[in-house]
């Protein structure tokens, strides 16, 4: 039920039929970007109207509102306006580096969504290394950010595009030694295979405690990888006035505006993914009636679901804390997460030699 | 320390000292020269210990130029007031308290970028608020400028 | 670029010039700090003040007293009502008269809801200065209350040009007592809050304890007062040290600590709103009848120099007010509590982290506008 | 014993992660209360409630010459409300005219009012003994242009009751 598979094929195997091999692959990953592109500007638009939503009830505010009903065309309007900003030359920057840095940045952020998993089958290329080619992506991103800083020639930006890079460089191993958890649980590093062997039970049920640790550890070295949340030092509003972007305008602000949210949602689709079972749908063992029930939700549903559910919980921990200072940012990767994930690890390692996890 | 005792501490220091204007708080006239020396036996006697100076004002009166310092005690309630009168209105100078009182760097400089009255070793002398192109005096009675508002 | 030799200078010692402001997120208004940092540290500051300088003492020479009262709210705009009562207290000691107990009850109120609105306002913009962003919709949400509390009584909410020599500009509300104990109700129980969300927050106290170490003696050496010269353990309170108003006849704690970090400064603060309440809370039942405006043919000082010290929200107000016996003042001074407490920041904040100095300049409170007058 | 002290460094550890933790999770209570509470929003829709959006009746404003229905208001140019204005905002300019005994009076030609310049001190209205000015409780004073700010407060066709009498 709800295989995109099949569809999925025969667009492929009518277009292998009627085109010569090179045109048919040319089509097929035209279309494809085509379809990534459309989503990604569209989800963009949505989550930061969501952000906005969000964060103005938890301050007691209504927010956007005025743009159609509830303010949902507010993030349109907003884009509108950036696309028809003019975009500020500064006399002094390295023009070829200014203006690559956006692209950079939200070219990575691209790559990464063409890897997720959003039901079966609605995947654009099932790598059998998933998830370190997401990992290996995604911290593309900061090279974009590195040098929009450095091509900028200011000096708050260079001081934000450092930060952003010690902090990226830090936490992608938090990042990752999460991950491992959950490659060492299901023995593979596809996505598909993942999803897989969650068909009985998502890993943060089946994982014991250490898989709530390593999710939790996940969470909060995602949020600081996407330079959000209390860990928005490269951006640092009160102290960098806006970091590395601050020499940016128009449309190549838009870029690195729409690549923080999409980079947020990367974190959360692949939180989604490899610990809430992907688009699997909530079963509870020995209770059938339920799991019907739930079978018939579409897994589409289950997978945007999820993902909303952890980015909720980003924005909450955004909306909420003050922001750290860059040595405690470097002090809590290195004495306190790094350590408890190494830790985690032996734990998972010797849970699965054991055979005790379901 | 009442209001007798603090006038025979600054009496035996510098006799030329008078009374001063006002009645609200114990107030002595001190000779430009030995200003500096009289407000350093202030802060550093035990008995008067005026460790805090909370204001400094320059004023332009008929007389010459006054600076008023106006110095309290952390340990102590009394409040003793020192004024300086410089006559010569052409280049008023007086030496620096701000070795003493760090606050006074600040309040001398505004008295100077207002008032154009000089002090003697200051470290930075420099305008506060005004530009450092600025003409003249603001606070000094005869200063005109087309801003002044006519009433 | 041609580059200076200063520059020279400082590239050999890899530190760079930065200038915060004037147009800054943290500093709260048109003040420069020109920074030097070795990376991310903060090697010294310079303070540069005077953007907004607008020569209020020159203004008020050729005003009247009435008049100039209303000068002195766009000083501290945070604490109007208290500039209004300084002023308003100096022209009255100089004259030698008595306003009537209703006056002193109702100034006294209206100073301490005045002192409770300023540290919202701060608490908020402090929140915001570390990062913490949903602080400043919090407090601006309480502080509301307050405002209708004046905007009812005052006819603005700002600035209210209320307290003026001689007594008040009109009588309060009578709804002015049941909205205040309603505003005490209220708030009392919002303040844990604040607590919840930001005091007891790891990362905030991370952020703040430690950060700023500002000794008694350079306290005092720089004139720090306030809550800022509190947390270092310098008793200034003005309204303990030479009460005023109605202050005399209520009971309070001067809030001090010793340690004088930035946590400290901030802790003051927090507990200065609960005084401020209970001062509130002894007074809103008990003001009495009486005339809110004093019988006087004229205002004018007779010939003498006048000072008078107010407690504000930020620290020791001096006004110091030069009479020739007419309408208007020879001079009037204003020793402002902003234009000390701004220049111990290259002390406290140097060879701190470039985050920490937005957090002790945040600590310090300062407005801008006081500082320049 | 220093088996014991490394093992309470260790506790100390993981009291202080706990103890963080739970302030975090303290602090997002407050504003987790708050998300669920659509209640307690306290924004106004500004140019929705209009209707009932009143302002306090001391709210000052913009200042206005009392005119009654008939059209009359009382100022008697003594321009003592523009000596008292510190800023100059209020500039009263009389004419003379030759009354019906014959005698010329002053009468108000124009009371014209700066609200660029006025700070809403209140000085104006206290000191008039006619209790001719009050200030006014509208608040939409955004124009386009500075010179629509200066007012001519009385109405055209008006006339004072102190000189009809």
């Amino acid at each position: 039920m709800y295989d995109f598979g099949p569809l999925v094929n025969s667009i492929t195997s009518w277009l292998d039929t009627t085109f010569s091999p090179f045109w048919a692959g040319l089509i097929s990953m035209v279309l494809l970007g085509l379809v990534l592109l459309a989503f990604y500007a569209v989800l963009g638009l949505y989550l930061v109207y969501a952000e906005r939503k969000i964060c103005a009830r938890m301050q007691n505010r209504l927010g956007p509102n005025r743009v159609g009903p509830g303010g949902v065309f507010q993030t349109i309007a907003d884009l509108i306006k950036l696309l028809m900003k003019e975009l500020i030359f500064i006399r002094n920057a390295d023009s070829f580096l200014f203006n690559i840095a956006p692209f950079i940045v939200i070219v990575a952020s691209i790559m990464a969504i063409g890897s997720i998993p959003f039901a079966k089958g609605l995947q654009a290329i099932d790598l059998n290394i998933g998830v370190l080619y997401i990992l290996a992506i995604s911290s593309m991103g900061v090279i974009g950010v590195l040098i929009a800083g450095w091509a900028s020639n200011s000096k708050y930006s260079v001081i934000g595009a450092m930060r952003s890079g010690a902090q990226v460089i830090s936490y992608e191993l938090s990042v990752g030694l999460a991950l491992l958890c959950i490659i060492a649980y299901a023995g593979s590093m596809q996505f598909s295979e993942i999803i897989a062997s969650q068909e009985d039970g998502w890993w943060i049920f089946k994982g014991h405690i250490p898989a709530w640790i390593a999710f939790v550890i996940y969470l909060v070295a995602g949020t600081a990888e996407t330079n959000r949340g209390p860990f928005d030092l490269a951006e640092a509003e009160s102290e960098l006035t806006a970091g590395f972007h601050t020499e940016y305008s128009g449309i190549k602000f838009a870029f690195f505006f729409l690549a923080e949210y999409m980079n947020m949602f990367i974190i959360a689709a692949i939180a989604t993914t490899l610990f809430l079972g992907g688009w699997l749908p909530f079963h509870i063992w020995h209770f059938d009636a339920f799991n019907k029930v739930m079978d018939y939700i579409p897994p589409v549903f289950w997978f945007f679901g999820k993902t909303a559910f952890v980015i909720y919980l980003m924005m909450w921990f955004k909306w909420t804390f003050p922001r750290l200072r860059i040595d405690q940012l470097l002090a809590l990767e290195w004495k306190y997460l790094l350590p408890i994930n190494l830790m985690n690890l032996i734990l998972i390692s010797f849970l699965i030699l054991m055979q005790w996890h379901f | 320390m009442q209001v007798e005792q603090l006038t025979t501490v600054i009496q035996t220091l510098v006799p030329e000292a008078q009374p001063g204007i006002s009645k609200q708080y114990p107030e002595f006239i001190i000779p430009a020269a030995r200003l500096h020396e009289v407000a350093k036996h202030l802060k550093e006697n035990p008995d008067t210990y005026l460790d805090y100076l909370f204001c400094l004002t320059g004023l332009d009166r008929k007389d010459g130029f006054h600076v008023v310092y106006h110095l309290t005690s952390t340990k102590f309630p009394h409040i003793v007031v020192l004024r300086v009168i410089l006559a010569d209105k052409t280049n008023p100078m007086v030496a620096t308290v701000s070795d003493l009182w760090k606050a006074a760097e600040y309040f001398e400089r505004e008295a100077f970028d207002l008032l154009g009255i000089k002090f003697e070793n200051h470290p930075d002398l420099r305008r506060i608020f005004l530009d450092d192109d600025w003409v003249g005096y603001p606070l000094r009675k005869d200063y005109k400028d087309s801003f002044t508002l006519e009433r | 670029m041609e580059e200076t030799l200063m520059d020279l200078d400082l590239k050999e010692r890899e530190e760079y010039v930065i200038n915060m402001g004037p147009q800054h997120p943290s500093t709260h208004g048109v003040l420069r700090f020109e920074t030097c940092l070795q990376g991310e540290k903060v090697k010294w500051i310079r303070p540069h003040c005077g953007y907004i300088h607008r020569g209020i003492e020159k203004m008020s020479e050729s005003l009247t007293y009435p008049q100039l009262v209303h000068l002195t709210d766009r000083m501290d705009y945070l604490s109007a009502h208290i500039n209004n009562e300084a002023v308003a207290l100096c022209v009255e000691n100089a004259m030698g008269v008595q306003v009537s107990d209703r006056v002193k009850y109702i100034r006294t109120i209206l100073a301490e809801l005045n002192r409770i609105a300023s540290h919202q306002l701060w608490w908020s913009a402090f929140g915001m200065d570390l990062g913490a962003l949903t602080t400043f919709f919090y407090g601006l949400r309480d502080r509301e209350k307050i405002l209708d509390i004046f905007e009812e009584s005052t006819g603005s909410r700002l600035l209210q040009s209320f307290i003026t020599p001689g007594g008040l500009m009109a009588d309060v509300h009578p709804n002015f007592q049941k909205r205040t104990r309603e505003f005490i109700t209220y708030f009392r129980k919002k303040l844990p809050e604040y607590d919840q969300l930001l005091t007891g927050n790891v990362i905030f106290q991370e952020r703040t304890k430690g950060i700023g170490y500002m000794s008694l003696e350079d306290a005092i050496n720089y004139g720090v007062t306030g809550p800022s010269g509190r947390g270092s353990g310098f008793h200034c309170d003005i309204r303990k040290i030479a009460p005023y108003s109605a202050y005399p006849l209520v009971k309070f704690n001067e809030v001090t600590y010793t340690q004088g970090d930035t946590y400290h400064r901030y802790l003051v603060r927090m507990r200065e709103m609960w005084e401020s309440l209970d001062i509130i809370d002894q007074l809103i039942d008990n003001i009495p009848q009486g005339p809110i405006m004093l019988e006087l043919k004229a205002i004018k000082p007779p010939k003498g120099e006048f000072y008078q010290r107010v407690e504000t929200a930020r620290g020791e107000l001096g006004v110091y007010i030069v009479s020739d016996g007419g309408p208007t003042p020879a001079r009037i001074r204003y020793r402002t509590p902003n234009f000390s407490n701004l220049f111990i920041i290259n002390k406290i904040a140097a060879e701190h982290k470039i985050a920490d100095l937005v957090a002790i300049s945040g600590s310090l409170d300062l407005v801008i506008p006081d500082i320049d007058r | 014993m220093a088996l014991l002290s490394t093992l309470k460094e260790v506790g100390n550890y993981f009291r202080e992660i706990y103890q963080g933790v739970a302030s975090l999770v303290n602090g997002m209570k407050v504003t987790g209360k708050y998300f669920v509470k659509p209640s307690t929003i306290v924004t106004q829709k500004y140019p929705e409630n209009r209707a009932e959006l009143k302002m306090f009746g001391n709210f000052k404003g913009e200042l206005i010459l009392i005119h009654d229905e008939n059209n009359h208001h009382r100022c008697n140019v003594c321009n003592t409300c523009a000596r008292r204005c510190p800023n100059g905002s209020i500039e009263v300019i009389a004419k003379k005219v030759v009354g019906a005994d014959g005698r010329t009076k002053k009468i108000l030609d124009q009371y014209i009012y700066h609200l660029d310049t006025c700070t809403f001190c209140g000085l104006c209205v206290p000191a008039c003994d006619e209790n001719a000015l009050k200030f006014d409780n509208t608040f939409e004073h955004a124009v386009f242009d500075k010179s629509k700010l200066v007012k001519v407060l009385n109405k055209p066709g008006s006339s004072s009751i102190t000189t009809n009498e």
